[in-house]
C-alpha cells in the first residue's frame, strides 16, 4: 500500500525540485537592474495610498467561520456516503437528523440576519 | 524498525513544544496555534498507537477531536474578534481589566 | 446484549427532550417579535422542566428497582442512578440560572443565551453518563465550547469578553492535555471503554499509568477549579455575566466531579493507591487557599468565587476517601451546594441590578432595605459555611466522616479548621447585611417574579433538606452504589 | 530501513516546523509553520495506514481552520502584537513544565516496554473510509450525533459574538 504514497512523494519532491530548479535558472539568466519604478506596487495608475494590511469588518468574519463549519459536516458525508450500501435506512436516518440540526442552525442565524452582506 | 515508541516519542516532543509556547508566547492567536499543535500532537498519538494495536477506535477518536478542534477554533477566534472590537489588541498582557 | 432501539433511546432521553427544546426555541425565537423575546425564558424553563420530569421519573424506575442499569450506544454512555441524579443536578442548576437571568439587565431579550444554555445541561448530562473517552472528550467539550460562548456573551462589555477568552484559552489548554492523557491511556491499553481499561491498566508499570493520570487530571481539576488549575476562576467570575457565573460555578463544577467519580472509581480502580494520595493533596490545598484567599476580597462575586474553591475542595475530600460513604459524601454535598450557591448568587444578581455594582459593601443595610433578600442571603451564607442545624453542615459531617473511616484524619482536621476559617468571611457577608448602615436603606429593591422564585425555591429547599437529610443520604448512597 | 529514514526525516520536519512556529515573531508565519506541520503530521497518518484521517487532516485542519486562522490575524492586523512574555515568572515555568511533561512522558515509555510492541499488520480494511463510516453510523452514533449538536452551538454563539450590533446590540 506504501508503494502507492511512494510514488506520489516522489512526484512531489520532483515537482519542487523542478520549481527550484527554474528558479535557479532564472537566477543566471535575467538582468539586474532594479530602479524605482519597477518597485511600484502598481506600475503605472493610482499612487497606493497606504499599506497593504487593511483591516475589513468582522462580519466578514461570520461566513468565514460558517464555511469552516459546513467544511466539517461536509467531511462527515464521506463516510456515511461509502458504508450507505451496508446500512441502508438507518445511516439515512441519522446522517439526516445530522444535516437537519445544522440546516436549522443556519437558517437560524439567517433569519436574525447574520448573514446581511452588507 | 519504526516503533509506536518512535511515535509516541515525537508527539510527546510536539506536545512539549506547543505547551511551552503556551506558555511563553504573549499573542492570544499564536497562543491559540500552540494549543492547536498540542491537539496535532495527540492526534498523532492516538493514530499511531490505532495502528500498532490494530484497532480502528484511535482514527475515529481522531476524527470527533478533529470536529471538536474546528468548533473551537470557530469560537475563540469570534471571542478575539469581540475583544478586539472594544480592546484593539490581542495581547493578553494588555487584557488586565481583571486581575489575577 | 443486542438492546432494542428504545433501550438506547431512554438511555438519552433528558438529552433527546433537551434537542427537541432547543430546536423549539430555535423556531421561537427566530419568529417572536422583538419586544417579547423575554417569553423565551419561560420556554426554556418549560424544556428544561421536561427533561427534568423525565429524568425524575427514570431515577425513580432506577432507584426502586423496575430498571436496571446498562449501557447504550456500543458503550458510550450508562444508564444509572448517579448518571440520573446528576442530571437532576444540572437540570435544577438550568432552571434556576433562567429564572435569575430573564430580568438581568445587560442579559434580556437574547435567544441564543438560552439555547446555548439548554445544550450546555445536555452536554452536562452526557458527561455524568459518559463510560468511554470518546464520549467523555465530546461531551467535556460540547459543555465547555458553549460555557466559553456564556462567559463572553456580553460582548460589548469589555470584562465579558476578556473572560469569555481567558476561560476559553485555559480551558483549551487543559483540555488538551487531558486529551493527552487519554491518548496515552489509549496507547497503553488499547481499550477506549473504562471498565476495559480498568482490567487492561492492571498489568502495567505504575510510572505509565501515573503520567497518564496526571495529564488527566489537569482536565478535570480544570472543571472542578481544584488548586492549582484554578487561577482562571476570579477572573471568569468576576467578568461573567453573573447568572452565567452562578450556573458555572454550580453545574459546571458538579459536571466536573461527575466525571472525575466515575473516571477514578470505573477506569483507575488499580491506580487507587496513586489518585487517593493526589485527591488528599489537591482536596487539601484546594480548600486553604481557596479559604485565605477569600478572605481579603470585596468584590461578591470575588468573593463567591474564592468560596466555591474552598467548596470544591472539601467535595474532594468525599473523593479521597475513596469509598462507598465518600462518593455518597460528596455526591450530597453537590445536591446541597448547588442550592446554597445559587442562592447566594440569585441575591448577587438582584443586588447588581439595584446598584449596579457587585461589591459587598453594596449589600450595607440590605436588613432593612429587603429583610426577606437578606434571610435568603443568610440562609445560603450560613449553609455554605455549615453552621448546624442548616443541611450544609451535615455535607461536611459527611466528608469528614469518610475521611475519617478513610484513615484521613489529619484531611478531616484540615477541613474543620478550613470551615472555621470560611465562617470568618461568611459572617463579614452578613455583618454589611445587617449591621452596617446605608443611606440607601428606604429604596426599595425590585426582584422580578422569576429571581423570586428562584430564591424561594433555593431557600426551601436548603430549609426542607435539612429536615430529610436522611433520605437525601440514602439516594446519594444508593447512587454511589451505581459505580 | 527506508522506513525508518523516512521517519526521521518526517519527524525532523514536523519538530522544526513546531519550533519555528512558537519562535517566530509574526503571526502569519506562525500559522503558515503550523500548516505545514500539520501537513507533515498527515503524512505521518498516510504512514500509520489512516488515510481517511490524513484526508481529513488536510481539508479541514490544513485547509479550512487555518484559512480562518489567517483570515483573523489579517482582519484585525495582529501579525506583530507581543512576543514572548513581559511576566519574567512564566519563562522559567514554561522551561520547567515543558521539560517535564517530555521528560515524564519518555521515562513513562522506557519504562514501559511491555505491551507496547508492535503487533503484526493491520486487519485489511483498516482505515478506509467504509469502514470508518460503519462504525461512525452503528457504534458512535451518539457522539456522531454530538457532533452535531455541538457545530450547531458553536454556528450560533459565534455568530452572536461575531455580528455587528444587531437588533439586540447596543
Amino acid at each position: 500500500m506504501l508503494q502507492g504514497y511512494a510514488v506520489v512523494g516522489l512526484y512531489l519532491l520532483l515537482s519542487f525540485a523542478l520549481l527550484g530548479v527554474v528558479l535557479l535558472l532564472w537566477w543566471f539568466l535575467r538582468p539586474k537592474k532594479p530602479n524605482p519604478l519597477k518597485l511600484e506596487t502598481y506600475e503605472c495608475g493610482v499612487q497606493t495610498v497606504g499599506d497593504a494590511w487593511v483591516q475589513f469588518r468582522a462580519q466578514y468574519y461570520i461566513f468565514a467561520l460558517i464555511f469552516v463549519l459546513f467544511d466539517v459536516e461536509a467531511v462527515f458525508l464521506f463516510p456515511w456516503a461509502v458504508a450507505y450500501n451496508q446500512l441502508g435506512l438507518y445511516a439515512v436516518i441519522e446522517m439526516a437528523l445530522f444535516l437537519l440540526l445544522l440546516l436549522g442552525g443556519l437558517l437560524y442565524a439567517w433569519r436574525k440576519g447574520a448573514l446581511e452582506w452588507a | 524498525m519504526v516503533t509506536l515508541t518512535h511515535y509516541l516519542a515525537l508527539s510527546a516532543l510536539l506536545f512539549g513544544i506547543g505547551a511551552v509556547g503556551f506558555l511563553i508566547r504573549r499573542n492570544a492567536l499564536i497562543i491559540f496555534m500552540c494549543v492547536e499543535l498540542m491537539l496535532n500532537a495527540a492526534g498523532l498519538a492516538f493514530v499511531a498507537a490505532s495502528r500498532y494495536r490494530g484497532l480502528l477506535e484511535g482514527q475515529l477518536t481522531v476524527f470527533f477531536v478533529l470536529t471538536v478542534a474546528a468548533a473551537e477554533v470557530a469560537v475563540g477566534l469570534a471571542l478575539m474578534v469581540a475583544i478586539f472590537r472594544t480592546k484593539r489588541t490581542t495581547n493578553v498582557d494588555e487584557l488586565s481589566g481583571l486581575r489575577g | 446484549m443486542e438492546l432494542s432501539w428504545w433501550a438506547h433511546l431512554w438511555s438519552v432521553l433528558p438529552e433527546i427532550v433537551l434537542v427537541l427544546a432547543a430546536a423549539l426555541m430555535m423556531a421561537v425565537d427566530a419568529w417572536l417579535p422583538e419586544g417579547r423575546k423575554r417569553e423565551l425564558g419561560y420556554w426554556a424553563i418549560g424544556g428544561l422542566a421536561a427533561a427534568l420530569t423525565v429524568t425524575a421519573v427514570q431515577a425513580a424506575q432506577l432507584a426502586g428497582g423496575i430498571a436496571v442499569p446498562y449501557e447504550a450506544f456500543g458503550g458510550s454512555v450508562r444508564a444509572d442512578l448517579a448518571a440520573m441524579l446528576f442530571r437532576v443536578i444540572f437540570l435544577l442548576a438550568g432552571i434556576l440560572t433562567v429564572a435569575i437571568s430573564m430580568d438581568f439587565r445587560p442579559l434580556r431579550q437574547s435567544g441564543e443565551y438560552y439555547i446555548l444554555l439548554l445544550i450546555s445541561v445536555l452536554g452536562m448530562g452526557l458527561m455524568g453518563a459518559a463510560v468511554n473517552l470518546v464520549m467523555l472528550y465530546l461531551a467535556l467539550e460540547t459543555v465547555g465550547i458553549a460555557l466559553y460562548l456564556l462567559a463572553g456573551y456580553l460582548r460589548d462589555t469589555p470584562r465579558s469578553a476578556e473572560a469569555g477568552l481567558k476561560y476559553f484559552l485555559f480551558g483549551v489548554f487543559s483540555s488538551t492535555i487531558m486529551l493527552y492523557g487519554l491518548a496515552l491511556i489509549y496507547g497503553f491499553t488499547g481499550e477506549i471503554a473504562y471498565a476495559r481499561i480498568a482490567q487492561a491498566l492492571a498489568g502495567l508499570p505504575a510510572p505509565a499509568v501515573m503520567a497518564a493520570l496526571l495529564l488527566i487530571l489537569v482536565g478535570f481539576g480544570f472543571k472542578v477549579s481544584a488548586v492549582p488549575f484554578h487561577f482562571w476562576t476570579p477572573d471568569v467570575y468576576e467578568g461573567a455575566p453573573t447568572p452565567v457565573t452562578a450556573f458555572i460555578s454550580v453545574a459546571s463544577k458538579a459536571a466536573g466531579f461527575a466525571v472525575l467519580i466515575r473516571a477514578m472509581i470505573e477506569a483507575f480502580p488499580t491506580a487507587q493507591a496513586n489518585w487517593v494520595a493526589i485527591m488528599a493533596a489537591l482536596a487539601f490545598v484546594t480548600m486553604t487557599v481557596g479559604n485565605l484567599l477569600a478572605i481579603p476580597q470585596r468584590n461578591l462575586k470575588r468573593l463567591l468565587a474564592y468560596s466555591s474553591i474552598a467548596q470544591a475542595g472539601y467535595i474532594l475530600i468525599g473523593i479521597a476517601a475513596a469509598s462507598p460513604l465518600g462518593v455518597a459524601a460528596s455526591i450530597f454535598y453537590l445536591g446541597i451546594y448547588t442550592l446554597m450557591n445559587i442562592a447566594a448568587f440569585a441575591v448577587a444578581v438582584i443586588m447588581t441590578n439595584v446598584t449596579g455594582s457587585e461589591e459587598i459593601r453594596d449589600l450595607a443595610g440590605l436588613s432593612r432595605r429587603s429583610p426577606g433578600l437578606a434571610l435568603a442571603m443568610l440562609a445560603a451564607l450560613l449553609s455554605l459555611g455549615g453552621i448546624p442545624p442548616l443541611v450544609g453542615f451535615f455535607a461536611k459531617l459527611l466528608v469528614f466522616a469518610a475521611a475519617i473511616e478513610s484513615g484521613l484524619l489529619w484531611l478531616a482536621i484540615a477541613g474543620v479548621l478550613n470551615a472555621m476559617v470560611a465562617f470568618y468571611y461568611y459572617i463579614m457577608v452578613a455583618r454589611a447585611m445587617y449591621v452596617d448602615r446605608s443611606p440607601e436603606e428606604e429604596k426599595p429593591v425590585w426582584i422580578s417574579r422569576p429571581a423570586r422564585f428562584t430564591l424561594w425555591f433555593t431557600v426551601a429547599g436548603v430549609l426542607l433538606l435539612t429536615v430529610l437529610v436522611y433520605p437525601l443520604y440514602l439516594l446519594a448512597q444508593m447512587a454511589a452504589q451505581a459505580f | 530501513m527506508g522506513e525508518l529514514i523516512a521517519f526521521y526525516l518526517l519527524a525532523g520536519i514536523a519538530v522544526a516546523t513546531a519550533l519555528a512556529m512558537v519562535i517566530t515573531r509574526n503571526a502569519v508565519h506562525s500559522a503558515l509553520f503550523l500548516v505545514l506541520n500539520l501537513v507533515v503530521v498527515a503524512v505521518f497518518y498516510l504512514l500509520l495506514g489512516a488515510p481517511f484521517v490524513a484526508m481529513v487532516q488536510i481539508a479541514v485542519y490544513a485547509g479550512a481552520v487555518m484559512v480562518l486562522f489567517l483570515f483573523v490575524i489579517m482582519m484585525l492586523g495582529a501579525e506583530r502584537v507581543g512576543g514572548t512574555t513581559g511576566l519574567r515568572w512564566q519563562v522559567p515555568l514554561a522551561g520547567a513544565l515543558g521539560a517535564a511533561l517530555i521528560g515524564g512522558t519518555l521515562f513513562a515509555f522506557l519504562r514501559a516496554p511491555a505491551g507496547l510492541a508492535p503487533v503484526g499488520s493491520p486487519p485489511v480494511p483498516f482505515g478506509d473510509p467504509a469502514a470508518i463510516g460503519e462504525r461512525l453510523l452503528t457504534t458512535y452514533v451518539l457522539p456522531f450525533e454530538i457532533t452535531s449538536v455541538l457545530l450547531l452551538i458553536a454556528m450560533i454563539g459565534a455568530v452572536v459574538l461575531a455580528r455587528d450590533s444587531g437588533p439586540e446590540g447596543k
